[in-house]
């Protein structure tokens, strides 16, 4: 997560799940908390019987609204209106944590002159460049910064641009000693960041983000006042969001916005507070820690990017900042290179570095797509997830697949994305037929948690260790053993190649012990190197501290550093936690960094190290030891005094203020404002979503203009948007969602008969009044139609799907889609994401499913052949009439005036 | 005697001896219901584990017999979950067990139109093969613009979410050393 | 005679309890605390999978969230969903003021203190066991199907499907189980000194499970405090043991009427009335030997 | 509405609720006075074969006692003739009573205990005996072997007669089903009238019509006390008691009426002249009876049905008593002491 990564220095939710007790009041946004993470929010439940605050705010009245003591109902793809008012409210009054802001973020630090805010440039951050839509992001500096990188941006910050997790915020190279060259202390310079926040929210006032989110003005006010009455010295409030707003086209934004209120009430980093990024599979922030992603390398290396850094040297220096802890970027990388390749890589071959494998700007999943829609990919491999069902448009997906020479697809029961040859909407409907695809699939059964070993990481950052319970049947296997033994035969069939081609994969160590009759390799084996060892002594690393850019360490994994110290694993660590001293219980599995449960805790202390108050204690500084200590791992040099001030030649984390708690920075400090390391701007600002039937009402600049859109992918057709002629064919606002019941595309639940009795049917949410303006009856069945595609749904008509009344009078309607549903399993229905479109959030490329456009109608859908006629021709009807009277988005306008 | 003792379990007799008048309780008491044992007191042994489904990561007992999972449920232990699961965790053991649950490989030949039957071995055999040819097909050193590639686009791997650490890590290591950059998973969905 | 007594004037403790002696162990039961019920179903989960309970049918029945309805032999803890224009506390106006509430309450069997479907149960397969819960014996039903109407809840019923567990012999037996089944308050959990599986996994403690007084203590408590948050229609059911069938063993905080999560607002065990009904049967028996006499003679007379 | 709400509901056997909303399912929650319309109580999972029984179990009842009277009062023909067909619905009883068992092969555990709690138990007892003596007797009279067991075992069955023929009253009224609970007062009543005039009606068949007066004026009586009853039972059930009027027991309910009051005139006017108009006589009250017995039977399954009647006879019944279930703030409950 950039948004977390950029304002506070790691992508990781910031508290752990237990420590919602401790708060007194807790927001949740973005997320229905009790749908999804029901045991995660037993501990909501534990502060609501506290007497806290809990407050829910989402277009859908949920089982989570249920439980909170108050529910505020906003338009889908709002949330940004309604933070920034948060955020003016809280400035406007001047109701900030005066002293924590100080001290702890940038709201001091004075920005470049160049700069030009939204405000000023009608919805565009200065540094536009209309014929590449991106930013130029030199002018967002902090004044006096010098921006080195031929590449401009890109090479600042740990690849900010690139992708989910790669938002670290190492960036502010050539900060002095760890201090941003300019500040002003009182805050009242008119170019220092608190400044710039307040011209730019100055604007999003209560009626405003009533009139834009259409809640009501007392609602937002009780909200706003709920979190400044429950922040401070003596109290927290704190933040869970899910992908409730990362699915939308400004996700990262939205987070961010989330990160400005707590930073500006001073909420990070102490007991009850923080912002808990909710995760909705058992490992996604395992998966993006040690990345099956494109644009990273384990713990949050930028892979190398196709162009000539001039060597190895270029590209650390480029990805180094020479103060934080990014100051040993040089030891992460070369001791993954040793983990990689051993011996194989020396200083003399630049650790193989010119070897490595090159991204561009953008090959995630969603490229990759198109490029198969285009021929360009031949062969994938597909390991526990479903594309078919879970990834947005289904239809493009399954299209592409289609156009394969070869598909591997591992799971443990035959989901949509193996079946969709002979059993998707697309053969129903003629446009596929099996006897024309030329597609090889191979279909792999793979083995359960409970067949394998492994560890999880869960939304805390928490590593837990799973044993096998029982041996895999028949052909069923772990990943880890296809991909070792898949890694094993090619490296064998490769043996003799001279090819400079094969050096790498030649190169690659590839030994890990076996067990068992099947072979199957040690997952204990594989977390060592992940924790890495000396080299020679082969001793367990301790921690990341211990890593040398020498070669003399080897390390898979950076912030895994010590999850296997003294040669323990310490993620199988299962102390129950009625046996540990404090409700933290460190002492059950590991959590990364350095078993830091809470993160950026030397915030839970105020700038001279003592607790801001007994009632929130939790992390200060014990002037007799003279070191750091309380109930948590200090996320802090534990010897460094919270007055120490960083010597003029002090490097990396020594260039750290002993009063700075936010030690994965460059300055230390948690940033309200963003110079570097995001795509769409420094600061959150409120767009409309891709599709939307309003302008914004801020700007002319309607929807982010840094959104990534596939304008000329026929399988990606876009709905008229706002006032547009032909909008009207799409006049209602979707958005989707899970339930309790169910698990992303289905294919863990579908097939369990106790949970598929539980939501047995696809069905849509709507109003009475939506009912009544169409025709819907409750029980029956609707259509639900976008340029993409047509499903069909049973209709659920109820009240906690409210209808917004908007500033211009307009009633909005909002129809909601659970998108569990597909072909296979136990049940059966039409998938909610056939109807989504494939423009992603510029910094994460994700789709936005949480806020497009749809139209709806009662019955079933048409059947057969008959079902793409229905979709083309109300897409032709509507696009046609905007073809009449094209509306040019303002991006547009700007590049042809430019 | 053995009808003696027929008439001793006799609960009609049972009821007045065990001054149980009415026959409501201990007396009408079944042999079953003397003797029962729940089933995780017999398990052969019980192992530590995580739930597969969402990320709060709550712990799961799994209780083994013969071979054979025989239920699963909370582990108490745990700080986070301390017991407790959800619809989806507490299903655990029908969705390893599901009904649905493929056990062999299936695979499907271009232009084919049903699922043949495929050896694990050859499958993996296969498999590989496909990989370098494919790799070695569409290797590019350079990109059009002259700078260094080291790659194939013309393969790609999706999934890890679901996967384990080291899977994952198993997965980027084995795919960077092909040059195969796209990886991806449902972080980004 | 204590068989009289117990027919005349049913006291508050269980039937057949007392039978065991030394073995007796202290009364257990659930208090499901629909305040903080998040409508999760893992208790429907948690059982099926502890008693191995085949599924119930996929039925998509627009009733809200519930698809699987109501209590029967294949769903022994059944979550109810009823959706209300009504402010969760007070009038709408401060706290909670969303205008809308979702009730959600987990149901299951009463476990009653005076439990007509044990008392009708004519094989002894219905018994109280010595936690002083009233449980089905498999090995002993013989499908009679009297319990099912004898229960005011309805919370039994017969299992019409084929037999999962020792099914019946060819000759005379059906393919069908034909049993009756219900919640067992997991018996054989209990007697491994484990608490019931629902409650195990219930992920808010809605579902409290734990010695009866000490529940019934725990429900006035939070009663009290709800009243004093101003929480709209607050009420515990089946808690008092003044109440027609003594009392549950299972009983409940509600948000509402009973009526409205498909209970009986005052049920009453029928056992309650059998004197009255045998006296009256003896009448009418008597009357019919007589009657029956009587117009014989009558005849030779004539 | 129902069906479109419920298009799969006979799949897993749950009754589909009876309100229909044409708003929301909020709106329909929000003044909702039943969980759905739903049913509260469950209705009877048994089948033909009881209402069946409670037709034989009656005869033989009521047959062995008349069998007895005759012969005391030296009526050998009714007597022998009653002994008879009381053996044969003796025999017929059991069978119907298995067959309706989900596990049939088990029907022996109903002599696993003695339950004073249960009718269907005790009546399980009174029927062994009752079917036990009648059928000795009967085996003896056709042998014509040791008069003084056969005396003995005639005693014992008419007195375990009456008994048999009127517990079912109380089975089906010893449930929680509205109309039959609430009926409890009467039910005995009725299946005893319904068993004289039955046994009274099939000895009619059965007897030369010189002999057959004492059965004659059984069958009158019984219908006459019957409908008499039925009427008071309806009007004290009330509201409660409108199910006999309405579906499958309304039909059966006046198709008993009708069938036994012909019989019973054809009878009392005819039946001792002409054997036909007895047999006929006799056989329209006997389907009369059984008539009688499935409108009772199925006007339980509908009361079950309808969750208002629960609701209704229950609030009514607190209404008047001051009892109730539930405990509100206030409210002081009884201390907990008395529970456990």
């Amino acid at each position: 997560m950039p948004s977390l990564g950029t304002s506070f220095g790691r992508g990781g939710a910031t508290d752990f799940q237990q420590d919602l007790q401790n708060s007194d009041c807790i927001v949740i946004m973005g997320s229905n908390m009790a749908e999804n993470h029901p045991v995660g929010f037993q501990w909501v439940m534990e502060a609501r019987e506290r007497g806290a605050k809990v407050i829910h705010v989402d277009p859908r009245f949920t089982r989570t609204s249920a439980m909170a003591t108050k529910h505020v109902g906003i338009r889908a793809g709002s949330d940004i209106a309604f933070l920034g008012g948060v955020i003016n409210y809280i400035l406007q009054n001047n109701l900030h944590f005066a002293e924590y802001v100080e001290h702890y973020t940038n709201a001091p630090v004075i920005i470049d002159e160049e700069f030009a805010d939204t405000e000023e440039l009608d919805g565009l951050f200065s540094g536009w460049d209309p014929e590449q839509g991106e930013y130029d992001v030199q002018t967002w500096m902090y004044e006096g910064m010098e921006v080195h990188g031929a590449a401009g941006q890109r090479e600042e910050g740990f690849d900010p641009t690139k992708g989910e997790q790669s938002g670290h915020g190492g960036g502010g190279s050539g900060l002095h000693h760890g201090e941003p060259p300019a500040e002003d202390p009182t805050l009242q310079h008119p170019r220092c960041v608190f400044q710039i926040l307040k011209r730019h929210y100055q604007r999003y006032t209560p009626d405003f983000v009533a009139e834009t989110c259409g809640c009501s003005v007392d609602d937002f006010v009780e909200v706003a006042e709920a979190l400044v009455q429950n922040s401070g010295r003596d109290r927290t409030s704190a933040f869970c969001y899910a992908v409730g707003w990362t699915q939308h086209t400004v996700g990262v934004q939205m987070i961010r916005a989330a990160a400005i209120v707590q930073q500006l009430l001073g909420n990070m980093g102490r007991p009850g507070g923080g912002i808990v990024a909710l995760r909705g599979h058992a490992s996604i922030q395992g998966s993006t820690d040690i990345p099956t992603l494109y644009n990273i390398l384990p713990g949050y290396l930028p892979m190398p990017h196709t162009e000539d850094y001039g060597g190895l040297d270029g590209y650390i220096a480029a990805n180094t900042s020479p103060t934080g802890w990014w100051g040993h970027f040089d030891a992460y990388f070369v001791s993954l290179m040793k983990a990689y390749f051993g011996e194989h890589a020396s200083a003399d071959n630049d650790w193989l570095f010119e070897s490595l494998p090159r991204i561009d700007d953008d090959n995630s999943a969603y490229f990759t797509v198109q490029q198969m829609l285009e021929g360009n990919v031949k062969g994938y491999i597909i390991a526990g997830e479903n594309p078919a069902v879970g990834h947005a448009n289904g239809k493009a997906h399954r299209l592409g697949l289609a156009k394969l020479d070869w598909l591997v697809v591992r799971d443990v029961v035959e989901i949509e994305s193996a079946a969709f040859w002979y059993d998707s909407p697309e053969v129903e409907s003629g446009e596929l037929k099996p006897e024309e695809i030329a597609t090889e699939i191979f279909f792999m059964p793979a083995a359960a948690h409970t067949e394998k070993d492994g560890s999880f990481t869960n939304t805390q950052r928490l590593l837990q260790w799973h044993w096998q319970a029982v041996d895999p049947k028949e052909d069923c296997r772990s990943e880890l053993w296809f991909y070792f033994h898949l890694g094993r035969l090619i490296k064998q069939k490769l043996e003799e190649s001279e090819d400079e081609r094969d050096k790498l994969i030649k190169a690659l160590r590839w030994e890990y012990p076996t067990h068992s009759a099947i072979r199957e390799p040690d997952a204990e084996s594989v977390l060592q190197e992940v924790s890495g060892w000396e080299i020679g002594s082969g001793k367990f690393l301790s921690g990341y501290k211990e890593l040398k850019a020498d070669g003399s360490t080897a390390c898979g994994c950076w912030i895994y550093s010590g999850c296997f110290k003294e040669g323990i694993n310490q993620t199988a660590r299962k102390k129950p936690h009625w046996e540990q001293d404090t409700y933290v219980a460190p002492e059950w599995a590991w959590a990364w960094p350095d078993n830091r449960r809470l993160l950026y805790n030397r915030a839970s202390a105020d700038p001279d190290g003592n607790p801001w108050s007994e009632r929130k204690r939790f992390v200060w500084w014990d002037a007799e030891q003279g070191e750091w200590t309380g109930l948590d791992q200090p996320d802090f040099d534990q010897q460094k005094p919270p007055d120490y001030v960083p010597p003029e030649d002090a490097e990396a984390e020594d260039a750290i203020a002993g009063d700075h708690p936010f030690i994965m920075q460059a300055d230390g400090r948690s940033w309200l404002y963003v110079p570097q390391g995001l795509e769409d701007g420094p600061l959150p600002t409120h767009y409309e979503p891709h599709e939307s039937p309003f302008d914004n009402p801020l700007y002319s600049q309607r929807a982010n203009p840094r959104r990534q859109q596939n304008k000329d992918l026929a399988e990606d057709p876009y709905n008229p948007v706002a006032n547009e002629p032909g909008s009207d064919v799409y006049p209602y606002v979707v958005t989707t969602y899970r339930l309790t019941e169910h698990h992303t595309a289905g294919g863990m639940t579908r097939s369990v008969p106790y949970l598929a009795e539980l939501q047995p049917a696809m069905f849509c949410e709507v109003h009475p009044d939506l009912a009544r303006e169409v025709g819907l009856e409750h029980g029956g069945w609707a259509t639900i139609y976008t340029s993409r595609s047509a499903i069909e749904a049973r209709v659920m008509v109820t009240d906690r799907v409210r209808p917004l009344r908007m500033k211009d009078g307009r009633t909005v309607h909002q129809v909601g889609l659970p998108y569990h549903w597909g072909k296979r399993g136990l049940i059966t229905g039409d998938s909610a994401n056939d109807l989504a479109h494939m423009a992603l959030d510029p910094n994460v490329h994700i789709q936005e499913v949480k806020a497009f456009t749809c139209g709806i109608r009662p019955g079933r859908r048409p059947r057969g052949p008959e079902l793409p006629k229905f979709v083309a021709e109300l897409r032709e009807q509507a696009h046609s009439r905007r073809e009449q009277d094209p509306r040019v988005e303002p991006e547009e306008l700007r590049k042809t005036s430019s | 005697m053995a009808l003696s003792k027929l008439l001793d379990s006799w609960p009609v007799l049972r009821q007045l001896r065990e001054g149980d008048p009415l026959g409501l309780g201990k007396a009408v008491q079944s042999p079953r219901s003397q003797t029962l044992v729940p089933r995780i007191d017999e398990a052969e042994h019980v192992v530590h584990s995580i739930c597969p489904y969402c990320a709060v990561g709550c712990g799961q007992l799994i209780y083994v017999s013969d071979g054979e999972i025989t239920h699963i449920e909370g582990d108490p232990a745990s700080p986070i979950s301390r017991g407790r699961l959800c619809p989806k965790g507490q299903a655990s053991k029908s969705f390893v067990q599901s009904p649905l649950r493929e056990y062999k490989v299936k695979y499907r030949r271009p232009y084919g139109t049903q699922w043949e039957e495929l050896s694990l071995d050859d499958a993996m055999d296969m498999i590989a093969e496909r990989i370098i040819k494919t790799r070695a097909d569409t290797w590019e050193w350079k990109t059009e613009d002259g700078n260094p590639a080291n790659r194939t686009m013309a393969i790609g791997n999706l999934g890890g979410a679901t996967l384990d650490n080291e899977e994952n890590y198993l997965i980027k290591k084995l795919m960077t050393g092909l040059g195969i950059v796209q990886v991806e998973n449902q972080a980004r969905i | 005679m204590n068989l009289l007594q117990e027919l005349l004037e049913p006291t508050g403790d269980p039937d057949g309890w007392d039978a065991y002696g030394d073995e007796q162990k202290e009364r257990v039961g659930f208090f499901t605390d629909t305040s903080v019920c998040i409508g999760c179903k893992a208790c429907e989960v948690a059982c099926k999978e502890w008693n191995l309970i085949p599924e119930d049918g996929r039925v998509w029945t627009g009733e809200s969230y519930d698809h699987t309805s109501q209590l029967g032999a294949n769903t022994w803890r059944h979550v109810a969903f009823v959706e209300q224009r009504k402010p969760l506390i007070g009038d709408g106006n401060g706290d909670g003021s969303t205008g809308l509430r979702w009730l959600m309450e987990s149901d299951v069997c009463k476990h009653c203190t005076h439990a007509a479907c044990l008392d009708v149960c004519p094989t002894g397969s219905l018994f109280r066991t010595e936690f002083g819960t009233v449980v089905v014996q498999q090995d002993i039903c013989n499908g009679c199907g009297y319990c099912v109407p004898a229960c005011p809840f309805g919370v039994l019923d017969q299992r019409k499907i084929e037999a999962t567990t020792d099914p019946p012999p060819a000759i005379l037996g059906r393919k069908e189980d034909g049993r009756v089944w219900k919640c067992t308050l997991c018996y054989d959990r209990l007697k491994g000194g484990h608490e019931p599986a629902c409650a195990k996994a219930c992920p808010t403690k809605s579902i409290q499970f734990g010695p009866l007084e000490e529940l019934r203590e725990r429900a006035d408590a939070r009663l009290a405090k709800l009243e004093a948050e101003g929480w709209n229609g607050a009420q515990l059911y089946g808690r008092d043991p003044d109440d027609g069938v003594g009392g549950f063993g299972a009983f409940f905080l509600l948000l509402d009427e009973p009526e409205v999560y498909g209970l009986p607002p005052d049920p009453v065990v029928t056992t309650r009335d059998l004197p009255e009904m045998w006296t009256n049967m003896l009448a009418a028996a008597g009357t019919l030997l007589v009657g029956v006499a009587a117009l014989t003679f009558l005849g030779r007379r004539g | 509405m129902r069906e479109k709400l419920h298009p799969l509901s006979d799949l897993n056997g749950k009754p589909p609720g009876t309100t229909s909303w044409s708003g929301s399912i909020t709106e329909a929650g929000t003044d909702m006075r039943s969980y759905y319309g739903r049913p509260i109580v469950k209705e009877p999972t048994w089948t033909w074969e009881i209402p069946a029984y409670f037709f034989t179990g009656g005869l033989a009842g009521a047959s062995s006692v008349l069998s007895s009277a005759a012969r005391i009062s030296g009526n050998e023909t009714l007597a022998r003739r009653a002994l008879y067909i009381g053996a044969v619905a003796d025999l017929v009883s059991p069978a119907l009573l298995i067959s309706d068992l989900g596990r049939p092969e088990r029907f022996h555990h109903m002599l696993r205990v003695v339950k004073v709690t249960s009718p269907m138990n005790l009546g399980s007892w009174v029927l062994l005996v009752n079917g036990g003596a009648t059928t000795t007797a009967a085996a003896l009279q056709l042998l014509g072997k040791w008069k003084p067991l056969r005396i003995a075992a005639s005693a014992v069955a008419a007195l375990a007669g009456p008994p048999l023929a009127t517990y079912t009253g109380v089975l089906v009224a010893d449930t929680a089903i509205p109309v039959w609970h609430e009926g409890r007062q009467e039910l005995p009543w009725i299946f005893g009238a319904s068993a004289a005039a039955s046994a009274g009606a099939m000895a009619a068949m059965f007897v030369p019509p010189r002999d057959a007066g004492p059965a004659r004026r059984l069958a009158v009586a019984g219908v006459l006390a019957e409908g008499a009853l039925m009427q008071a039972m309806e009007l004290r059930l009330g509201k409660i008691g409108e199910v006999y009027h309405e579906g499958e027991a309304g039909k059966f309910s006046s198709a008993a009426k009708g069938l036994a009051l012909a019989g019973a005139a054809l009878l009392a006017r005819r039946g001792r002249k002409s054997r036909t108009s007895a047999v006929l006589g006799g056989a329209l009250v006997c389907a009369g009876e059984v008539c009688l017995r499935w409108s009772v039977y199925k006007a339980g399954f509908q009361s079950a049905r309808d969750p208002k009647y629960v609701v209704e006879s229950q609030r009514r019944r607190a209404e008047r008593d001051g009892t109730k279930a539930t405990t509100k703030p206030g409210d002081n409950p009884a201390p907990p002491s008395r529970g456990a």
